[in-house]
């Protein structure tokens, strides 16, 4: 592996994006998209040959590209750190986003902001790949930030769009809560690492797990604990976990391929990445494992019953999303970063293939986005009917796809960790199971089956999508229902090698890894689990509710009016942080300026001694009263002060 | 034998009641021009004696030219009462305030 | 080849003499835009020499130049870079150029005199930068008030005449504790040389009347809370030229001078009044921050995130001997102050910029109410992208210049104390939501009115003057090395000189 | 008794003059009205002649004339510049005299009488000498201030100048006579002398400086026996003020100098106390009144008053750079104020006086030359580099705080933020406002070349300013 | 003898000076400054000062005063009634007055101008002359001073005669001006249409 293989991987969508994007107009559409997409496949092919080179011989590579700043004995570098992790990471997202930009081609056609779009997801897989490729905690935080920007730019592609430019910001400022978070991290790694470097943080893990601080007088707390916590407020931010979750529902105000890119496949995957790739840091830290075990947890609990009352297509599929990022969480939390990573992974490809066949529905609905209005597309739309329902079974964990070994590994993981936390953790993610199974049915035969309510007449009739949008379709579902396979590998074996570091009082994959017997084994074994059933139950009871009494839920709803408004108010979060923290802050500001900056330094201090010398001169002036015998006065009191004090 | 204090207090005196003619006379500008002179009077006084006292006659030179010199300054003094007198017509001092502020 | 030029000399009167030759040939003469211009690139390319011929490895002043200026007391005009003024040189020179670049079209009264008084001040400024001796620097710190006063006086706004005074009163106040400091210095060291200052010993008590002294003058020039009302006033009535040098360059000899005098000639009271420095500083960055939120004026707005991001500055500089405390390693405390100075030469870039866009968007529509636009970017989309990119600067987002100098600060604020950095590191949600919030109104969303459909987009002149900051921004966000380098002689320098008492 | 050969030809520039004032008296007395333009011409050629005599006997020094008259560095520098000056101040005010019917004869042989009576001051080694100076000047500038006769406002302030200026004279010639008392001599190096010998009456000898250092204040024009200074500068015409307003701010630092420093140095302790009152005082209530005004005659009085006040930071510093630095202060003002006035004869036109604040609007539209020239004497006496007023305060201040009087230090400086506002509201109205008069303004040559110097000489002085203090350290080295 | 002497001229001196400052008549003020001015020669024969005294008569009462007189006579004064609010100050003023008397009496008392401090020198012999020894210095030591009170009488002459002498412009005759007159100062010759303008026109030219 050298570094100018490397070099090309990651340069290569910045190039395309750079020809979109300033050069856009003079190039035209046309070739705005092949040079974004030329770009993100040479990416593909590199990123592909890159795994190969780590999977099958084994290499790794770590170096540094460039110096970017030098204080003292510091070195803040630019490099890159190859290994399987990473190359895993390299291959998602490049194929991914290779299949995204393909698709946009039909997606955005007619779009004003066409090679503007190219340019962004360009932009957006190089920020992606200098994210995973960093081989230090600065560089991180450079794809960090340079992922969050590209989703903010997208968010708020239309900028028309009141709701659009509301998102982005939105979705810029939660993500910057999480980054102030990881900032502080990143700042106690370097205090207490003295370096930024991966491998020689690593290496000090040892050494700074028995530190301490006091932060608050008189308390010390373990400096890992910290570090990590503030680590993972960072990946809470990025990653949408509760409560840092608000902006990615509002973030599908995007146009629906990046909702797949960025919004499910990649960018949210960030933060999972990063708590895999400080797996050395949080396994010394149990207090920080069950922080993330919990927040997980919750996410991937709550977030789910969301996904059961929303009609908006892309916002069920976002909070899908939320919850399986949950699931992710969870796997961390319970060390098991294998088999989060592996969720990872196969999430990536059946979201992404669940978020563009709802593109495809949308182009075919003309933008229409309320499932409500759907119905019966099955036989308008077979390709997209059959990827997305592989999509769904392997969101739900149907046995032998992919998202099936996931997830039933994560649930084995956590039902084997015996950290704190670990047995709500392991109820909320079996309950997940059967949400997950009846808001994915329930949106699957409300678009595909049942009576068509939309108007059916003339152009409006909708039909199959172009080969452009169909095609990714097809390539996506291949590994959605293929890569699960790797299990073996990837999960229990040592595929990932020294990128993943688990202690072994932790290493509840080992004790999961015990009962694996092969792949087939797998599956029959998770046939014969609680999961399995409970996504059947859930199939069973969306069909029942949405196919066979679609008169139930209306009725359900009203029964449970109060449990509706909770959960139609997102338990309460956009109300409170709109009101508290948007509002107040603005309160806030108005008043330190109106009050302190206006009244007090200004009015009191500055204006206020400018008045009040203006006064005493006025007044002052009337001594000068213009009477002589005044004047003589003053000059008798003069007289009279000096002798007194000077002489007498 | 007069002492040297008494001429001085004496002086003093005079000093002091010059002083006050000046700001405390309302009334008309001319008898401010004479505390002025009693002033100088004060003054002279207290060269001569201490002229007297220390043998040396540079003090009563001195009184000589003050002398001199407060004539000019009558002269003069008078010379501006007559002008203003002209564009008040009046010389009251408390009339005298144009000028203020 | 430059260390043979008397080149700092070169710097400060070419454009002095330049102006004064603009001044001379009056308003109606068609040369007094382009003479200006070429004056201010060749100080700008002469600046850069400065740069070609720095020697790294020292820090010693360079280019020093001394003669005898006032024999009677020993005042010299003496003249000398090092790792801190260098920079801060260069980014004057080139602030220049773009203001006379700015002022092209849009100044139409009063041209010459407008073009020479902010070529007199470049020359003012790079000889603030550049004095060795105290009183010629505070000759050239106060100087440089008069074109500037007059700048935002003639050419300002509306209430330009309170917000003149205001900031002429206020920063000659802070400078008057200035003078009587540095005349103290001569009383007890003898000498008026600045680095004569540095060696002089003195007793806590005298330090920290000195400190307090040079604190109250920088702290106005910088500004920091809460001696920084006049900023927003002189910003919002400044025209765009001087707002861009002001934000630009004044506030930067704030920084300049609390690295020059207080904590090299103070360093005890420095350590003994960190926590008032630093207080100050993080209340900079929050109350600041909030308050920011706050404005619905453009210019306004932008001011107070420079007072906000001015906050680091000082928090960077003070937090050493919190960090000498905590670590034995040089490496944090290099890492602060550092980045105390990127924060101050990127914030000059980035402040420009931000002014220049209002500026750009002032000329079209003027008015600075952010209530007035709407969806700018529809109509404006090459300058819509400008503006996004440079309120991501001011945000600090990472490969910005504007992410560098906050990094820097942030990771060196751990190192004095949790809470430090906590409250610094809020700057990345505060500035993001300021500042994008701001972009949000004026740039996104539908056409708001009739004026916003009918703006035009950049003209070729905007376009250069804002791309190349955008070059500049980019560059030093991708590759600071090439910046703190010059930097790092000078840095330890200056920590091995506030780690030793005075005492 | 012995008759000893003076050694009169040390006293030729005074000579010269009184010669010449002769002259110009006489040919006044014969030529009548029409005496006016040649006794101008006159007067300017014996202040000019009078200037190279002085130039040319720099470096002479001695005592003559029995210890009356003593020549010195001192004594030539303040001399030459009372000369340059007041030449200054003639050529600023012709067209202003002409305009006002005041183009009199007279006027000059009072002015040249007066900058005798200066020079005479500035040369005094005896008591006798210095109050004779000093009245021969008064004496001339009290006429001169009533010589608009027909004024109302001109008579009261002459009225008001001399009851105050003789009532002052009387304090001083009071201080005097009890200092005579004490040492036993009027001559000022004897009483340095008996003074140093030590054994005297420190009570009394502090009771004289009281009365002596009111009628030292009184004419500087320290609070608080500054109370003729606004209403006399008010008062009197412009031309009038000029004159009043520059050289005679010398002579009466010279008489400080003379008294308290020459005759009394080494009680310096007991005169310090007193000048700071003053100095302290006088800052405060110049700058702070200064503030209120709308008339800028008036508002240059309070100024005064202020600059005065820092003139005296010198002088109680009791340091030979104190005094140095005093003496650099009060050259500078006299600069800074010939221009200030000078620039109000410029702008006054015949029937209008151009003493209003708001006359000034927007000057620099009407003539940014003049407005430039008057922006550098403000920001000059607002003390702000580079111009020249700012070493005057530097020195000023450097002198007080070398003797540790730190908090005098910063009232000092406190209040010159305070005065720099009023300075800035000048140029604020020339600069800032619109004009209410749009007519371009026209001057004669001499006088706008002349306002082309000053100006220029402020700044160049500002910019250099070594030669300056070191001839002013020089004379007290 | 002396002292009896001495105090009684300077009681008379005393109240002859309060009676300048109280009086309200201007010719009476005068009159009590005269004989303010007498006593005061008085007092000064007793210190040997014959010349002075003899001078303070002539001069002053001969001239200065005689001069007083004359203005106040010339100038036709009204006696204004006291101003109001006068009497408020007024205790204020003699307070101010009172103390400074105190402390200067305090200062130049017996404590430091006493006669065992100081002791009155010998008189002087019979044939000493005052007025022989202030001549011989006058005008050998004091001959520069007396050159510059010269000027100052000048001095005052010119500036009275300058503030006071008014040229009665009407009644003289300005002869070398008549004989330089020219023709065109006389006479102006007005060119005018031969026809009668139009009515607008010339009101226009009026106006």
């Amino acid at each position: 592996m050298t570094t100018n293989l490397l070099l090309a991987l990651a340069l290569a969508p910045l190039i395309g994006s750079i020809i979109a994007g300033l050069f856009g107009k003079k190039v035209g559409k046309v070739w705005s998209h092949r040079a974004a997409i030329i770009g993100v496949a040479t990416s593909f092919a590199l990123s592909v040959w890159v795994l190969k080179l780590v999977a099958v011989d084994g290499e790794t590579y770590n170096q540094q590209i460039y110096q970017w700043l030098q204080a003292g004995t510091l070195s803040l570098e630019v490099g890159f750190m190859v290994d399987a992790l990473t190359a895993m990471m390299m291959v998602v997202v490049t194929f991914v986003s290779l299949m995204v930009h393909i698709y946009t081609i039909g997606y955005m056609h007619d779009d004003d902001g066409y090679s503007r779009f190219f340019s962004y997801i360009s932009l957006f897989t190089f920020s992606m790949l200098i994210l995973v490729m960093a081989n230090n905690f600065m560089q991180l935080f450079f794809g960090w930030e340079a992922v969050g920007l590209v989703s903010y730019l997208l968010i708020g592609f239309w900028y028309k769009k009141p709701t659009a430019i509301y998102a982005n910001l939105k979705a810029f400022l939660v993500n910057r809560v999480g980054d102030f978070g990881f900032l502080l991290g990143i700042a106690g790694v370097l205090m207490y690492a003295g370096s930024l470097d991966y491998v020689e943080v690593f290496s000090q893990a040892p050494s700074m797990s028995e530190k301490t601080i006091a932060i608050f007088e008189g308390h010390d707390w373990s400096v890992m604990s910290l570090i990590c916590i503030l680590l993972f407020i960072g990946a809470m931010g990025k990653s949408a976990q509760v409560p840092l979750h608000v902006w990615l529902p509002d973030s599908m105000e995007g146009p629906t391929p990046i909702s797949a890119l960025i919004h499910a496949a990649t960018m949210v995957t960030a933060g999972i990445f990063m708590v895999t790739r400080m797996s050395p840091l949080f396994e010394f830290s149990e207090t920080a494992l069950s922080f993330v075990l919990v927040i997980g947890a919750i996410t991937a609990l709550f977030m789910g019953f969301l996904g059961l009352i929303q009609n908006d297509i892309k916002r069920v599929i976002a909070y899908s999303t939320l919850s399986q990022l949950g699931y992710m969480t969870v796997a961390l939390g319970a060390s098991a970063y294998a088999a989060g990573v592996f969720h990872l992974m196969t999430h990536a490809f059946f979201k992404a293939l669940l978020f563009l066949g709802a593109g495809s529905v949308i182009i075919a609905m003309h933008h229409e986005q309320d499932i409500r209005k759907m119905g019966g597309l099955k036989k308008y739309m077979p390709i997209t009917y059959w990827t997305a329902l592989i999509g769904s079974l392997a969101l739900i964990g149907f046995p032998g796809l992919s998202g099936f070994f996931s997830k039933d590994s994560i649930i084995e993981a956590v039902h084997a960790s015996d950290i704190a936390g670990s047995g709500f953790a392991y109820f909320a993610v079996i309950t997940g199971v059967f949400i997950t199974a009846l808001y994915s049915f329930r949106l699957f035969f409300l678009v595909f089956h049942g009576k068509e309510r939309f108007d059916t007449h003339g152009e409006h009739r909708p039909h199959e999508s172009p080969a452009v949008v169909s095609v990714p379709l097809i390539l996506l579902a291949i590994p959605s229902v293929v890569v699960g396979y790797l299990i073996g590998p990837m999960v229990f074996g040592d595929f990932f090698g020294n990128a993943i570091i688990v202690h072994a009082e932790h290493d509840v994959l080992a004790h999961v890894a015990e009962e694996y017997h092969g792949v087939l084994g797998f599956i029959l074994h998770g046939m014969t689990q609680l999961p399995f059933w409970l996504a059947m139950s859930g199939v069973a009871t969306a069909y029942y509710l949405y196919m066979v009494r679609p008169e139930l839920p209306a009725k359900i709803q009203q029964r449970f009016q109060w449990l509706y408004r909770v959960l139609d108010n997102k338990y309460g979060f956009d109300d409170f942080n709109q009101k508290v923290f948007a509002g107040g802050s603005r309160r806030i500001g108005q008043l330190l300026w109106k009050l302190g900056d206006q009244k007090i330094i200004d009015g009191a201090i500055v204006n206020g001694t400018a008045k009040t010398v203006g006064m005493v001169s006025k007044w002052v002036r009337h001594v000068q009263s213009g009477y002589l015998y005044h004047y003589a006065f003053a000059m008798i009191i003069g007289l009279y002060v000096l002798l007194t004090y000077f002489v007498v | 034998m007069i002492a040297l204090s008494d001429f001085l207090i004496l002086g003093a005196l005079l000093f002091s009641l010059s002083v006050a003619g000046i700001f405390l006379n309302r009334k008309n500008i001319i008898i401010i021009l004479m505390c002025v002179e009693l002033m100088l009077l004060a003054v002279n006084l207290n060269f001569v004696a201490f002229s007297h006292y220390s043998g040396d006659i540079a003090g009563q030179i001195f009184v000589f030219f003050i002398l001199t010199v407060a004539a000019a300054e009558a002269a003069i003094g008078l010379a501006i009462l007559v002008v203003l007198f002209r564009n008040k017509h009046t010389i009251n001092v408390a009339k005298l305030n144009e000028l203020k502020g | 080849m430059f260390t043979d030029l008397p080149l700092l000399s070169l710097l400060i009167w070419l454009p002095v003499l330049g102006g004064i030759v603009v001044l001379i040939n009056g308003d109606n003469n068609p040369w007094a835009r382009p003479l200006s211009l070429l004056i201010s690139i060749v100080t700008l390319v002469l600046s850069i020499g400065l740069y070609v011929g720095f020697d790294n490895a020292t820090h010693q002043m360079q280019f020093a130049e001394q003669a005898s200026w006032i024999s009677t007391f020993n005042i010299n005009y003496a003249l000398g870079i090092d790792g801190f003024s260098m920079p801060l040189i260069i980014l004057t020179s080139f602030s220049t150029v773009i203001v006379v670049v700015a002022g092209w079209e849009v100044i139409k009264d009063r041209v010459s005199q407008y073009m020479a008084a902010f070529l007199i001040m470049e020359g003012l400024m790079i000889a603030v930068f550049a004095s060795l001796d105290a009183i010629l620097f505070y000759v050239f710190f106060e100087a440089m008030l008069i074109p500037l006063f007059l700048v935002i006086g003639i050419w300002g706004g509306p209430n330009r005449v309170y917000a003149t005074i205001k900031f002429f009163l206020y920063t000659l106040f802070g400078s008057v504790f200035l003078l009587l400091a540095l005349l103290y210095l001569h009383h007890v060291s003898g000498s008026f040389s600045i680095l004569d200052f540095h060696e002089v010993s003195l007793t806590l008590q005298e330090q920290t009347y000195l400190f307090l002294a040079f604190l109250i003058a920088f702290a106005v020039k910088v500004p920091m809370w809460p001696v920084h009302t006049w900023l927003p006033d002189a910003h919002v009535e400044a025209p765009t030229g001087g707002s861009v040098i002001l934000a630009a360059i004044t506030l930067k000899i704030g920084g300049y001078g609390l690295i020059r005098f207080a904590l090299p000639i103070t360093p005890d009271a420095s350590m003994a009044l960190d926590w008032l420095v630093i207080s100050l500083s993080l209340i900079a960055v929050v109350y600041i921050g909030f308050v920011a939120l706050a404005q619905s004026d453009l210019k306004k707005l932008i001011a107070y995130s420079s007072i906000a991001h001015m906050g680091f500055v000082t928090l960077g500089l003070f937090i050493v001997f919190r960090i000498f405390a905590n670590t034995t390693d040089i490496s944090g405390a290099v890492l602060a102050v550092e980045g105390a100075m990127v924060q101050m030469i990127s914030h000059g870039f980035i402040a420009a910029a931000m002014f220049l866009s209002v500026g750009v968007l002032y000329d079209r529509m003027h008015t600075r109410e952010i209530s007035a636009y709407g969806g700018v970017i529809n109509t404006m989309p090459i300058f819509g992208g400008f503006a996004v990119f440079f309120a991501m600067a001011n945000a600090g987002l990472p490969g910005t210049s504007g992410f560098v100098g906050e990094f820097m600060v942030i990771l060196a604020a751990f190192q004095a104390n949790f809470w430090f950095a906590f409250l610094a590191a809020t700057t990345l949600i505060l500035g993001a939501a300021y500042t994008l919030w701001m972009v949000k109104r004026v740039m996104f969303g539908e056409i708001a009115n009739d004026d916003v459909a009918q703006l035009t987009d950049l003209n070729r002149r905007e376009f250069w003057m804002l791309a190349s900051l955008a070059i500049i921004v980019l560059a030093i966000g991708l590759w600071p090395a090439p910046l703190t380098e010059v930097m790092h002689s000078s840095v330890e320098h200056l920590l091995s000189q506030v780690s030793q008492s005075k005492i | 008794m012995t008759f000893e050969v003076l050694n009169m030809s040390l006293a030729l520039p005074e000579m010269f003059m009184l010669a010449m004032a002769c002259t110009i008296l006489m040919v006044v007395a014969f030529l009548g009205k029409n005496s006016a333009k040649m006794a101008y011409i006159l007067s300017q050629l014996t202040l000019a002649v009078t200037a190279i005599l002085i130039y040319q006997s720099f470096g002479d020094s001695g005592v003559t004339f029995d210890g009356t008259y003593i020549k010195d560095a001192f004594s030539d520098v303040l001399k030459l510049a009372i000369c340059i000056i007041n030449i200054a101040v003639l050529l600023y005010s012709t067209s202003y005299l002409k305009d006002r019917d005041l183009f009199k004869g007279e006027y000059y042989v009072l002015a040249i009488f007066s900058t005798l009576g200066m020079m005479i001051m500035v040369s005094a080694a005896h008591f006798l000498t210095i109050y004779l100076g000093l009245e021969l000047m008064s004496l001339c500038m009290y006429a001169m201030v009533a010589m608009h006769r027909d004024s109302m406002i001109s008579t009261e302030a002459a009225m008001k100048y001399f009851i105050l200026g003789a009532l002052a004279s009387g304090m001083l010639l009071y201080g005097m006579s009890i200092i005579y008392g004490v040492t036993g001599s009027l001559e000022i190096a004897t009483i340095a002398e008996t003074i140093q010998a030590g054994g005297l009456d420190n009570t009394v000898l502090s009771f004289g400086l009281v009365f002596l250092v009111i009628g030292i204040g009184f004419k500087l024009g320290a609070v608080p026996f500054h109370m003729w200074l606004p209403d006399v500068y008010h008062g009197a015409p412009t031309a009038v003020t000029l004159f009043i307003a520059t050289a005679p701010k010398i002579a009466a630092f010279a008489m400080a100098i003379r008294l308290l420093v020459d005759g009394l140095g080494d009680v310096h302790q007991h005169w310090q106390g007193m000048l700071i009152m003053l100095s302290v005082l006088s800052m405060i209530v110049g700058n702070v009144i200064a503030i209120a005004q709308t008339n800028l005659k008036r508002m240059l009085a309070y100024s005064t008053i202020s600059h005065i006040g820092f003139i005296l930071l010198g002088i109680l510093s009791g340091s030979q750079e104190g005094y140095a630095a005093s003496m650099f202060y009060a050259l500078v003002y006299s600069l800074m104020s010939l221009g200030a006035f000078g620039m109000i004869i410029l702008m006054s036109r015949q029937g209008f006086e151009a003493d209003n604040i708001d006359d000034y609007k927007g000057l620099s539209r009407r003539n940014p030359w003049f407005a430039l020239m008057m922006l550098i004497l403000m920001f000059s006496m607002a003390g702000i580099p580079p111009l020249v007023g700012f070493y005057a305060k530097l020195t000023v201040i450097k002198s007080i705080i070398d003797i540790n009087l730190i908090s005098v230090a910063i009232v000092a400086v406190l209040m010159s933020v305070i005065g720099a506002f009023y300075y800035l509201r000048m140029i604020k109205v020339m600069y800032f406002d619109k004009p209410i008069q749009q007519e371009e303004l026209q001057a004669p040559t001499d006088m706008r070349v002349m306002m082309s110097v000053n100006g220029l000489t402020v700044l160049a002085l500002g910019i250099f300013p070594g030669s300056l203090l070191a001839v002013c350290a020089s004379v007290f080295s | 003898m002396e002292q009896i002497i001495f105090y009684c001229f300077a009681g008379l001196l005393l109240f002859a000076a309060s009676m300048v400052i109280t009086i309200r008549n201007p010719v009476r003020a005068a009159l009590f400054l005269i004989l303010a001015f007498f006593t005061s020669a008085g007092i000064w024969l007793l210190l040997e000062a014959e010349f002075l005294a003899m001078t303070l008569v002539l001069v002053y009462v001969g001239a200065v005063m005689v001069l007083f007189l004359f203005v106040v006579m010339m100038l036709d004064i009204d006696l204004a009634p006291l101003q109001e609010g006068f009497a408020k100050y007024l205790p204020l003023g003699i307070l101010v007055a009172a103390l400074i008397t105190i402390e200067m009496i305090a200062v130049l008392g017996a404590s430091h101008f006493g006669l065992e401090l100081v002791s009155a020198p010998i008189p002087h012999p019979a044939d000493y002359s005052n007025t022989k020894e202030i001549g011989l210095l006058l005008y050998t030591v004091y001959v520069y001073p007396f050159e510059i009170a010269s000027v100052i009488l000048t001095v005052a002459i010119v500036a009275a005669i300058t503030l006071t002498l008014r040229e009665k412009k009407s009644k003289s005759q300005n002869i070398s001006e008549q004989v330089k007159v020219r023709r065109e100062d006389r006479v102006r010759m007005v060119k005018m249409d031969a026809v009668k303008p139009e009515r607008n026109e010339h009101q226009e030219s009026k106006s």
